[in-house]
């Protein structure tokens, strides 16, 4: 019922959103940005006006205003409920994003597990089967294969320090906590090679804990999931001191 | 030395400034003590295996140092009370009285500290045990600094010098013993 | 004041004997080994102690009303804090987490050594 | 750590005539509320620059990956997580809260409620004394083998818990002692500062005559001493992981990570408006004062700061949104985060429509003034996205929220104490500083600022995270627009840092060769523009009586456009 009121197009140009929910939260940013910056370009504007009006060359008498009267204080209360509007306006659909997203997970067509170290991402895919923890899973280091399309739920676990599995393209983020399997989902609607990143500092290698997501289309991905035997390591991970 | 300021003498908030000092100090010691607390009373819910380790602490030995701070408390008022009439002496005597039951209430806590390490009961056995002895050490070290100062304020009670400084340590103790009052059930009744 | 003296000194004592006995009732408390009754006479009576050494002890009644107001808001805020952190930290399986298997394992039930008082 | 000793400021006898005093008793152990201040603004300013540094050093590592940085060498992962972790630690805890907290309050509050000194002497100079301990405890984390603690300023466990995961076991304890005796210290200095704000008022000032800055710096330290409390107790519990075996936060033995991070952020939020009510306290005094106006709604103002402590202890887990705490409550932190902005803003437009019918004069103090309420708009607007739990999915540490906690950082810690120190440093030194000086280093400070943290903004918006010491690890990260971003932003922070030599030769002339300042050179109403400049022991001869309050400037029907506070008629 509280669909994207236009079509966001600020963060979608630097970077591209390929899940199905990556333009919910790109409008709720953007519905964010555009009341924020008209209130923010009004009151900085108001605010020179002012300091160049009431320069002491130009009004070289100052008035005496408290403020305290109802009359002089409606300049204030005025703006001041109209943010308290905006905002409710704000939070309505901030609720409804977030409880989209990381409240009601649609049912799963295929799970992976994603898995958090001190400094790589291990991912078990859930193989032809669609069942994990089973005899064909493709067990993955620091790269994620995901059919175009399909409704992944993620397990996401870290083994020793705190993590975070964050895909940008998708507008993914959710904290690995040792002790916790968090659930997420995400559908794929774009195909490519992207970044995942480590969002959480979790020591000395934080930095080189970058992972790439593949997304397949249907052919593709039964073509890497035949030829994949459960173990695979991918290519070595770009080395540190890559040249300028 | 410089003499104390004229600032001290001033009350336009209507309370000695000691006082309203003192009572700054337990609304912060209130937090810290909150927030320690609070972390023990989730887990002990969260995990019930708890109440097996809990069921080794001496709930004998906990009641007597209750005994003990409750009437350390009642000395300390009534040296309170004998410091309003100006009887430095008496008021002297009950801080001393105060400090005896202080003093008492640490030897006690060391034996059955010393007891139950040696029954294997050690701060990094499991997280009760963490949290026995990071609560109980740290109202421990607060009893320990009330009676330090409550040394002082004695000797000088008895020249009569600074006769008003008897009830700030006193505020002070009963708030150790309230903490204590709510740390004895939760640490020993609670099984 | 004088008059007073009297009264107001058994007073205090007339407290302590108070005290004395809610320690005693609540260390029995858990002989009945009812569990309601264990928590009443333990936490119960813990909060009329406190309150009992807050007013007659502290005088905080007599103390300007905004001690009071300092006292209740700091309370107030540990409350808070309580009831926001309690379901992330008393859980044993969040709503959108479970706790993954070596952790399981890894809490291996406590071996309860010899009891070294009488319960 | 030799504290800069203000050679211009003797020490002209003060009322009640005392023995002069040695070197030592006068500088090192004084226990005037003006000595100590000064000590801290100095420790302040010291650490200050050592934060820069280190500001520094990553900068040239992120803009010209794996280079020998001059001054400083090969920024290894280990160096770089250290250096942004200490960074953050040392701008929040060891130059915000002791240059605005302590070293104005310590100055101000004594002078502008008309008393000769803190109610507590000796226990404001002990807590000084703490400070500095604390301080050297920090610094001297960097020389422990291992190296300093690299795990963010927050210090989530397990990875600051367990030194296997963050390689260095004596620097995280150092830290965490460092951080547990600054608290002491701040603990104490707060009750000084309420205690005398509270209880010794001059005779005549009602409690709507104070002025707005002992306000906000008495409801800042209470803000603190009501939030520290449970980072206390994390603290020590950290301090025990750390040591002692214990598992209050290692999973695997009944303990549970997300309980620090409430511990921690149940205290960093309060934390931030205890250094963000100073800044805005010293701002509206100097608005006034500048723009020749009384201050637009005093009292209003005074209840939405009320409102604004008391909310600010109901937000806190607006920074925990995606990590890991239930779901459901992040609603309800999105509803009181979105609540809070409303106070917030309402001080803002205050502060605005205090210049209208104004007579505005942009002397230096009054430039930075400005700046402080223009620059903290972008940080509260921007902040705006981040408390909306749904846009934090995507923005939650990312350079977004870097750049947003700058513009609020920046104009609080930086904008604003300079606003305080060009404005007091006739009162605090005797002597009146260069104005044409004062403004090169203004305007050479805010526009690269603005440099810095717009692009950040960008880069943010592109989905590059913090704390990562190299992105060409990062395809869609190494992009040549965003590496030259990172360039731009850094050549901007050396060219802040080259005019902040123009200050400091700035203040060094003036100590020397200002021009002698009255007692009133602004001719500002507050109490402490009624003694000489720099004031001597005890402040006044005889001590100040109130007749009204610290704003009535151009009062019409009378000639002077101010009016004292102590004047009787």
């Amino acid at each position: 019922m509280l669909e994207p009121l236009f079509q966001p197009f600020l963060i979608d140009w630097l970077v591209p959103s390929a899940s199905t929910y990556a333009d919910d939260i790109d409008f709720l940013w953007e519905l964010i940005f555009w009341i924020v910056g008209a209130w923010f370009l009004a009151t900085e504007g108001i605010f020179f006006w002012l300091i160049i009006k009431f320069a002491k060359k130009r009004s070289p008498k100052a008035q005496y205003i408290t403020g305290e009267l109802k009359s002089q204080k409606q300049y204030i209360s005025y703006p001041h409920m109209a943010v308290l509007v905006f905002d409710i306006l704000i939070l309505v659909f901030a609720v409804k994003v977030w409880y989209d997203v990381k409240q009601d997970l649609p049912p799963a067509e295929s799970t992976v597990r994603v898995i958090g170290q001190q400094w790589a991402w291990t991912f078990q895919n859930a193989g032809p089967d669609g069942k994990l923890d089973s005899a064909d899973d493709i067990t993955t280091m620091n790269e994620l294969h995901v059919q175009l399309g399909t409704v992944y739920h993620y397990k996401l676990e870290a083994l020793d320090v705190l993590h975070n599995f964050s895909v940008p393209v998708f507008r993914l983020k959710q904290d690995a906590i040792p002790g916790r399997v968090i659930t997420g989902w995400f559908e794929p609607t774009l195909t490519g090679e992207y970044d995942v990143q480590c969002a959480e500092i979790c020591g000395i290698g934080h930095g080189l804990m970058g992972a790439r997501i593949h997304i397949e289309t249907p052919e593709q991905h039964a073509a890497w999931m035949a030829s994949h035997a459960p173990i695979s390591l991918a290519s070595a991970t770009p080395d540190v001191s890559a040249e300028e | 030395m410089s003499a104390t300021p004229i600032a001290t003498t001033r009350s336009s908030a209507g309370m000695p400034t000691g006082l309203l000092a003192v009572w700054w100090v337990i609304a912060s010691e209130i937090v810290i003590f909150g927030g320690l607390l609070a972390s023990y009373i989730m887990h002990r819910l969260a995990h019930d295996a708890w109440s097996a380790h809990a069921a080794n602490t001496n709930t004998w030995i906990g009641a007597f140092n209750t005994l003990v701070l409750l009437s350390s408390s009642l000395a300390a008022v009534l040296g309170h009370k004998a410091a309003e009439e100006g009887d430095g002496a008496k008021a002297a005597r009950q801080l001393w009285y105060t400090f005896a039951g202080g003093a008492t209430f640490l030897v006690v806590k060391g034996f059955e500290w010393a007891m139950e390490i040696s029954h294997g009961y050690t701060i990094s056995a499991n997280t009760f045990w963490s949290f026995y002895y990071t609560a109980a050490g740290l109202h421990a070290t607060h009893v320990l600094a009330g009676i330090i100062i409550m040394a002082v304020v004695a000797r000088k009670a008895a020249r009569n010098v600074d006769l008003h400084h008897v009830e700030l340590i006193g505020v002070y103790w009963h708030f150790v013993d309230v903490v204590w009052i709510f740390l004895f059930p939760l640490l020993y009744i609670a099984k | 004041m004088s008059d007073a003296h009297e009264s107001h000194h058994g007073n205090y004592w007339k407290i302590w004997a108070w005290l004395c006995a809610l320690l005693v009732v609540s260390v029995a408390g858990p002989f009945l080994e009812i569990q309601a009754v264990t928590l009443i006479t333990a936490f119960g009576i813990a909060v009329v102690k406190a309150y009992l050494v807050a007013v007659h002890f502290m005088h905080i009644n007599v103390a300007k009303r905004y001690i009071v107001y300092l006292a209740s808001t700091t309370l107030i805020f540990m409350l808070l804090f309580f009831a926001a952190v309690a379901p992330d930290v008393m859980q044993e399986d969040g709503s959108n987490w479970t706790k993954p298997a070596w952790i399981a394992e890894a809490q291996t039930p406590p071996t309860v050594h010899g009891g070294a008082n009488p319960h | 750590m030799a504290e800069a000793v203000p050679a211009g400021s003797q020490d002209p006898h003060g009322g009640h005539g005392h023995h002069e005093q040695s070197f030592w008793s006068k500088y090192v152990f004084s226990t005037d509320h003006k000595m100590i201040a000064m000590q801290y603004m100095f420790t302040g300013m010291a650490m200050g620059m050592i934060g820069a540094f280190m500001a520094y050093a990553f900068r040239m590592q992120l803009a010209f990956p794996g280079m020998e940085v001059p001054l400083y060498g090969l920024v290894s992962p280990a160096n770089y997580n250290s250096l942004v972790t200490n960074h953050g630690t040392i701008m929040i805890f060891w130059v915000a809260m002791p240059v605005l907290l302590a070293g104005f309050g310590n100055f101000l509050i004594p002078l502008m409620i008309g008393c000769d000194d803190m109610v507590f002497p000796r226990i404001n100079r002990l807590s000084y004394q703490i400070f500095l301990l604390s301080a050297i405890v920090l610094l001297a984390s960097f020389f422990v083998p291992g190296g300093a603690f690299g795990g963010a300023w927050t210090a989530y466990p397990p990875l600051s818990s367990e030194a296997q995961y963050s390689l260095t076991p004596m620097g995280s304890s150092f830290w965490v002692v460092a951080v547990a005796l600054e608290f002491v210290a701040f603990l104490m200095g707060g009750i000084n500062f309420v205690t005398t704000a509270m209880n010794s008022r001059a005779p005549g000032m009602k409690m709507y005559d104070i002025p707005i800055v002992v306000w906000m710096i008495v409801i800042a330290s209470i803000l603190f001493m009501a939030s520290v409390g449970p980072l206390i107790a994390g603290a020590i519990m950290l301090f025990f992981d750390q040591n002692l075996g214990t598992a209050f936060y290692d999973p695997s033995r009944g303990g549970d990570p997300i309980l620090w991070q409430h511990l921690f952020w149940f205290f960093g939020h309060p934390e931030v408006y205890v250094v963000l009510l100073p800044a805005l306290g010293v701002t509206a005094e100097i608005i006034p004062v500048f723009a020749r106006k009384k201050f637009f709604a005093y009292k209003t103002v005074l209840y939405t700061v009320f409102a604004t402590g008391v909310l600010s202890f109901t937000v806190w887990a607006h920074h925990q949104f995606i990590a890991g705490i239930d779901p459901r409550m992040a609603n309800i932190f999105t509803v009181t985060t979105l609540l809070i902005s409303v106070p917030i803003a309402e001080m803002c437009f205050v502060y605005i429509a205090t210049l209208w019918g104004g007579s505005i004069t942009l002397s230096t103090p009054m430039l930075w003034a400005l700046a402080f309420v223009a620059e903290f708009l972008i940080g509260g607007v921007t902040g705006i996205f981040l408390g909306a739990s749904g846009a934090d999915i995507y923005m939650h540490d990312t350079y977004f929220v870097l750049a947003h906690f700058h513009y609020t950082f920046y104009p609080i810690a930086i904008v604003g104490t300079f606003a305080g120190f060009t404005f007091w440093f006739p009162k605090m030194f005797g002597r009146m500083m260069d104005d044409r000086l004062g403004k090169i280093h203004f305007w050479g400070s805010i526009i690269p600022f603005n440099c810095i943290f717009i692009p950040l903004f960008v880069l943010g918006m592109a989905g590059q995270h913090r704390r990562i010491f190299d992105f060409n690890a990062y395809p869609d990260l190494a992009l040549p627009w965003m590496q030259h971003t990172r360039e731009f932003v850094t050549i901007a922070l050396l060219v802040m840092l080259a005019f902040q030599l123009v200050f400091f030769y700035n203040v060094w002339k003036s100590l020397r060769k200002g021009e002698k300042a009255s007692k009133n050179p602004w001719k500002s109403n507050t109490l402490e523009w009624t003694t000489e400049s720099p004031p001597g022991h005890g402040n006044w001869a005889e001590l100040p009586t109130v007749y009204r309050g610290p704003y009535e400037y151009s009062v019409p029907d009378r000639e002077e456009d101010y009016w004292p506070q102590n004047q009787p008629s």
